[in-house]
């Protein structure tokens, strides 16, 4: 095959939903032994690209070439055939099954009589996780596992398809840094040995990394095409915005002395061991750890998710046992969950109605709502944080990822919630969303909040975070200033858990 | 104790000599076709009545809805793998019935049939004991005819859901008016069998025919269920024709709500069973079908028939 | 009040209005005012019950029980008339309080208990009706009391008091759904239960709450059956619990949850009680009702869904652009 | 083998073997031979219907149709039979046909029409019965062939033969489940629609196909049915669909879909069958009867939901560790 002659073309592609062109006249080349990154804002129409790819979606106009002869992608089934497998952004798997079952899902292995080969199944499936170097049983349940390995198992449903082309769509937004290093090692073998990936992803640093060449979409048109030989991310971030960004991580210290919340080596059956910090007032405390170090935990033990077997949470000096998430709410906690489509949002709402979700006491009187009152209270906050105007028009299920993000956060704003735990709060949104959420934080710190931090983002995790905690097996193994450490620090500490799990289990 | 026999169709009476109690004290199941209708409760009052003046034992298993005719079977069967001496049934399908109760004959059971004037069961069986519809519905129009006479009468009637019942009962209703031109049946619909539908349909056809002045329903549930209708619509100069002789549908014509019905008396005819199951199970039954006697009782009657309670099930709400 | 009256109306409003007509210009009496008010009498029991089937399904429940527990509390109301002897003044309001009961318990069950609202209501479907049937041996108790039959037929300024109430219950159910804090938290529930959960929301308590709605709303239900028929009995109120449900779909509720309009279930429950008194003016034998009836529902959901679809069709063939909402219902349904 | 007979069999397969154990101690003619064989008769046609409303539940479906359905086929086996004079040997195959397309009627209309099979299934079962009542004025058609009683009645080596209906069918439908790629896709579409179009399974068609099944089983329901009673009747399956659900429920299938095991709905409909039959032979009236399977079904389901709590707290007072399957459960369900 010609290096030059693209695998995939697309040609002139046109995409609209009711009431936006998704994608406008896109043309991109994928070529094969090349990585292609596909960047821009929220909603700027990557994901709709991929579906038109990936046979989810009919093109309204333009056509797809395949080895330069147009082709007609009518369904995922064609798709799959012509050799392409995509990673999508929205889990593809199917909880009740086992991991086995879903990274062969819809082509299981069969006898000749057309009987499922169960053998074959995990045997097979163990074979691609161990080219992955990932460390999941093949008969484990899918839908038990924590997000970061569904999301695992996600990409390993594509790389079992060994497909000529791979399209990832945000593979990455659940993954630590071990796990993206290792993911983007396989893709550069994959590659290597002919393989065209299409890739999509708002971390711009592991872009950076990884990309040979990139696509970046501007409301649905292609502002910049690929064939750049430096992938330089100030130009990147200026492309996808429109306009020059200063400063990424815009931190304000706002932390005050007076502890306002306090672990005392509490310990739950969800894995958390022993924890202990203190949480000043305007403070961001950081956590950091590797996938499944069990910092989602801590957050479920503070916020009464899980019941604590040891240890307690003083509260302003206050001893406090929730029983359930409503008291820590009443106690003024917040969570912001890991995965804010399924934990966060109300699709059937507008706006506001998630917005003031959590605290409709404030709005009710004797039981009734003060609708005007929220009416103008929501759309103070969507000023406020240059939330999309059309938030107030349609449910939420029609806006951008950033657009939703925002909302969530809005939600605590809202509230009188003074302690906050974010749960990667910037996962799949894109850098201009993200600065929006970093000021967010510095408004709420501003106001004499404190904030929990758990991001995966190493970079983010050490700009925006007053202190650090990092967290191993479920349990803080050291606090420090952000300043004092760096992103070898948090590095080393990941590869250190990480790897030994994995040799003593691959031994075992 | 009870009329004497008519013989059943050829080739439909089982040998009663063939029958072996195998019980010192006679253990009886009666099995309506479902707990639903309070007349099948009547008919195993009498049964009961007469099992505890002659010291035999009985037990009552139905399903709830008549409807259930799977689940009756189910309960034959659980039946049949008993050591019961006898079988008082009554059932909506005699067809799906007919192959257990040919097994209970063959295993020396007395299979007797309860609320049924079917001459030819479709396996042999020892006795049935009804009245005939037929005849019931056709003594109420003919009670209609001679106390309305040559009046012009329009006429609505309430069937049951389709079936042997309707078929029959409606079928001697319009028997008996035939050749008299005055009554006129304007409409005919379906109330279900119960006081719901009856209401339902009663409002409906006295919309659709606000000049009817008769209604004849093919139980009591259903023209009671009608006259709640007619009492709203403010017609309670229709004249209301039911069939059972229920006690709730006999209090209603005390009480001047419904005009008539045939009354049936179930709680003689549970006892009419009853004896005759007894004595079939001591051989001296001879076979064959008893017909039990039916009554036109207008309010009088009602009364009247009310002021016996201890031949009625359930008992009146009240003493007349 | 724009709350109130959404768009979400329009669908059944037109639905109902375009039934209406068929009927009256095929049927000779339909519109005579007799018939008019027999119309608010046959609707009323039905269009009341699914009040309480309508807000479970608001908050992604089923209610399979009411069917029975109308068996039930007849039971229950005509024992006290009759046997017991309580007043009918003072029977009423029992009554409603052993509805909500009832509803408490599965409420309670299903919310506390983690059991899908299928499995609990069907339990209480089957087991609600043995329930009825160990009272008075299984047999109906007829009249009841004099006093009780005007609470259904009674008239006033001439219109049948039945009007009243479901002017009554449904501008509360409104009113509750759209203005109240407990309104909102039942869309927020039925919409999706583990955020509400982490906003605060007391997802058990809210969803037990409309199991008490519904259990009330029954006894609403049951009193004035009884009262129409003047009697109590294991056998009534059958399938009722489908009608309800019915309702509620041909008024556009969504069964996956958290959206729909309650007055659209009135709607609805007129829609279906039209269609059958149609057929029954006409003398429609009942298999052609049941027949009509399952078409009405398939149609109704079917239009409720394919809203995108048509509305795209009548933009394409009057040159306009579809209409978001449409798409939105869609999705979120 | 070892899939098929999985841990999800061990609740089933206990609730079973206690509501036996119990059974059989309190009534004296349960171990009967007779009463044995009995059972397998009783149990079989609404076991075999199970089938159908099962594997529909697996793909987070509802079939709400097959007690209609039930009727509406032996009113039309029965008119073939008696009416339209089709030999027994060829009209059983007609009505398993037409079973199945009825199946894909109410199929289709779900899947490609985008309408909860909760609705479909809802119209059908109105529905149904209005067309089975259209036939023979709705009258009931008896007498229909003396070679039809044999194939519920008959033996075959001393068992009856609707045993062995049971053990081909269960077995080709466990086998199925397990070992066939349309098995696995039931699974996937239940588990998670979404996942399954995105990875190229035909999710409509499989949704489609599994009331293809559930159709067919319903027909073999029905055959058996008019065999047994030797007649045809629209009043016939009154309830039965909810007696098929609450076997698959009984026996531990999750209502949304995607987890379960074929045999446990065997081992439901037995439990509930037996129970049944200790209360018939007891001469327990239908009240009692109700009561109890209602408190059955809630109590299934119940232990099924708090799996976890239980062998936690079995755990706690043996000292060992809670089981990671139970936890399973609870999580995926
Ligand atoms: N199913 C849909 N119906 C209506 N509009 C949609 C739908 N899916 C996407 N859109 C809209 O199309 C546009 C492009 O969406 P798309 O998902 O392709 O963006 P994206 O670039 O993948 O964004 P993100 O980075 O947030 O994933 C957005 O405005 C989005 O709101
Ligand atoms: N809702 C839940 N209920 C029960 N167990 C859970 C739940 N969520 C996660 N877990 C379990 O907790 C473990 C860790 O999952 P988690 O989601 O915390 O991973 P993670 O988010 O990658 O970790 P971290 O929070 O450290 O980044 C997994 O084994 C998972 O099965
Ligand atoms: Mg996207
Ligand atoms: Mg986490």
């Amino acid at each position: 095959m010609n290096a030059s002659a693209p695998l995939w073309e697309f040609v002139d592609i046109s995409n609209a939903y009711p009431g936006v062109l998704a994608n406008d006249s896109v043309c991109i080349k994928l070529l094969a032994r090349s990585i292609h990154g596909l960047l821009g804002e929220n909603g700027c129409g990557k994901s709709t690209m991929i579906k038109t790819l990936s046979g989810v979606k009919q093109p309204d106009s333009g056509q797809i070439l395949k080895d330069g002869r147009p082709v007609q992608i009518s369904d995922p089934q064609v798709a799959r055939a012509m050799g392409i497998a995509t990673v999508f952004q929205e889990f593809s798997i199917v909880p009740t099954l086992s991991v086995g079952e879903n990274i062969f899902l819809g082509n299981m292995p069969r006898s000749s009589l057309g009987v499922v080969d169960w053998k074959r199944v995990h045997s097979d499936a163990a074979a691609v996780l161990a080219e992955m170097e990932v460390d999941i049983s093949t008969e484990a349940i899918t839908g038990q596992l924590s997000v970061g390995e569904q999301q695992l198992v996600e990409i390993a449903k594509a790389v079992a398809m060994r497909a000529s082309m791979i399209v990832l769509d945000e593979p990455t937004a659940a993954l630590g840094e071990g796990e993206i290093e290792r993911l983007h090692q396989l893709l550069r073998t994959m590659r290597d040995k002919g393989t065209g990936i299409l890739y999509v992803s708002h971390r711009l640093d592991e872009v950076e990394r990884i990309v040979d060449e990139v696509t970046i979409l501007r409301n649905g048109r292609v502002v910049r095409a690929s064939g750049e030989t430096e992938i330089n991310v100030r130009e990147i971030v200026t492309a996808m915005v429109g306009e020059d960004i200063g400063e990424h991580y815009p931190k304000e210290r706002n932390a005050e002395d007076e502890v306002v919340l306090e672990a005392r080596g509490i310990a739950t059956n969800a894995g958390v061991n022993n924890v202990s910090f203190e949480l000043r007032r305007g403070e961001v405390l950081g956590l950091g750890g590797v996938l499944g170090s069990g910092r989602t935990e801590i957050a479920r033990a503070l916020f009464g998710t899980d019941d604590l077997t040891a240890g307690r949470v003083v509260l302003n000096g206050r001893p406090v046992a929730f029983r359930g998430e409503m008291d820590a709410i009443r106690a003024g906690l917040a969570l912001v969950p890991e995965n804010r489509k399924f934990d966060g949002l109300f699709f059937n709402f507008r706006a506001s109605g998630n917005i003031t979700a959590a605290s409709l006491g404030k709005l009710a009187r004797l039981g009734l709502l003060d609708l005007k009152r929220e009416e103008r209270a929501t759309q103070s906050l969507i000023d406020d944080l240059e939330i999309s105007a059309q938030a107030e028009e349609k449910t939420v299920n029609f806006l951008s990822g950033g657009n939703q993000q925002k909302i969530v956060i809005a939600r605590w704003l809202f509230s009188n919630a003074g302690i906050l735990i974010l749960d990667e709060p910037t996962q799949g949104i894109d850098i201009g969303a993200k600065i929006a959420v970093y000021n967010l934080i510095n408004e709420l710190t501003r106001d004499g909040r404190s904030i929990i931090l758990i991001s995966s983002d190493h970079d983010e995790l050490l700009a925006m975070s007053d202190r650090i905690a990092v967290v191993q097996h479920g349990t803080i193994r050291r606090i420090a200033n952000a300043a004092e450490l760096d992103h070898d620090d948090l590095v080393r500490a990941s590869a250190s858990t990480g790897r030994n799990r994995e040799e003593g289990e691959a031994l075992a | 104790d009870y009329p004497a026999p008519v013989p059943l169709a050829e080739g439909a009476q089982a040998p009663i000599d063939a029958i072996t109690p195998r019980n010192e004290t006679f253990r009886i199941a009666y099995m309506p076709p479902a707990t639903e209708f309070n007349y099948y409760i009547a008919i195993g009052e009498g049964i009961k009545a007469v099992a505890a003046e002659e010291g035999v034992e009985v037990f009552m298993l139905a399903p709830q809805s008549g409807a259930d005719i799977n689940g009756q079977m189910g309960m034959i069967q659980d039946v049949l793998t008993q050591d019961v001496d006898a079988i008082v049934f009554g059932t909506h399908d005699e067809f799906a019935a007919a192959p257990l109760l040919k097994q209970a004959v063959e295993k020396g059971m007395a299979v007797v049939m309860i609320n049924s004037d079917i001459p030819n069961f479709p396996t042999p069986i020892h006795g049935v004991v009804g009245y005939s519809q037929r005849n019931g519905t056709h003594k109420i129009a003919d009670w209609a005819i001679e106390t309305y006479g040559d009046k012009p009468l329009k006429v609505g009637i309430i069937e049951g859901q389709p079936g042997y019942h309707s078929t029959e009962r409606v079928g001697g209703f319009l028997d008996g008016i035939e050749g008299n031109e005055n009554f006129d049946v304007v409409v005919s619909i379906d109330g279900k069998w119960n006081v719901e539908g009856g209401n339902t349909a009663g409002m409906d056809i006295l919309q659709a025919h606000p000049d009817l002045d008769m209604i004849f329903a093919a139980n009591d549930y259903m023209i009671i269920g009608a006259s709640y209708a007619a009492k709203a619509l403010g017609r309670s100069d229709i004249v209301l024709l039911g069939n059972d002789g229920d006690t709730s549908g006999l209090e209603e014509i005390a009480a001047g709500n419904v005009t008539a019905t045939v009354n049936t008396s179930p709680f003689l005819m549970g006892r009419a069973a009853m004896h005759a199951t007894i004595d079939a199970l001591q051989g001296s039954y001879p076979g064959g079908w008893i017909e039990t006697p039916t009554s036109i009782e207008d309010k009088d009657g009602a009364i009247a028939v009310l002021q016996e309670p201890e031949k009625l099930f359930p008992q009146p709400s009240r003493e007349y | 009040m724009k709350r109130i009256f959404d768009a979400q109306l329009i669908g059944p409003f037109a639905a109902l209005v375009i039934v209406s007509l068929v009927v009256a210009l095929t049927t000779e009496r339909f519109l005579n005012p007799g018939n008019l008010s027999n119309l608010s009498l046959q609707v009323s029991i039905v269009a009341l019950i699914a009040i309480g089937s309508t807000i479970v399904i608001f908050a992604a429940g089923i209610d399979l029980s009411s069917g029975s527990m109308v068996a039930l509390l007849t039971m229950i109301f005509a024992l006290m008339l009759k046997f017991v002897g309580v007043p009918l003044v003072l029977a009423v309001p029992l009554i409603l309080v052993a509805g909500a009961l009832l509803g408490l318990l599965i409420g309670v069950i299903t919310a506390y208990g983690r059991i899908p609202s299928f499995i609990t209501t069907l339990a209480a479907l089957i087991a609600f009706r043995g329930l009825a049937l160990t009272f008075n041996n299984g047999s109906p108790i007829f009249s009841l009391d004099p006093a009780l039959e005007p609470l259904f037929y009674g008239k006033f300024v001439g219109i049948p008091l039945p009007f009243f109430y479901l002017v009554f219950f449904y501008g509360l159910a409104a009113f509750t759904m759209n203005f109240s804090k407990l309104g909102r938290e039942i869309y927020a529930v039925g919409g999706n239960p583990a955020a509400a959960v982490l906003t605060g929301i007391n997802v058990r308590k809210v969803q037990a709450i409309t199991f008490v709605i519904a259990g009330f709303m029954t006894a609403v239900g049951a009193v004035l059956m009884s009262a129409r028929l003047n009697s109590g009995s294991p056998n009534y109120g059958q399938t009722l619990e489908l009608q309800a449900i019915a309702a509620a779909v041909v008024g556009g509720a969504s069964l996956a949850g958290g959206r729909g309009n309650i007055l659209a279930t009135l709607m609805g429950a007129m829609t279906i009680v039209i269609v059958q008194n149609g057929l029954n003016l006409n003398a429609a034998p009942s298999s052609v009702q049941n027949i009509v009836l399952g078409l009405i529902i398939l149609l109704a959901v079917g239009i409720d869904m394919w809203r995108t679809e048509i509305s795209a069709l009548v933009a394409r063939v009057s040159g306009r652009k579809p209409d978001a909402e449409a798409a939105a219902g869609k999705k979120a349904g």
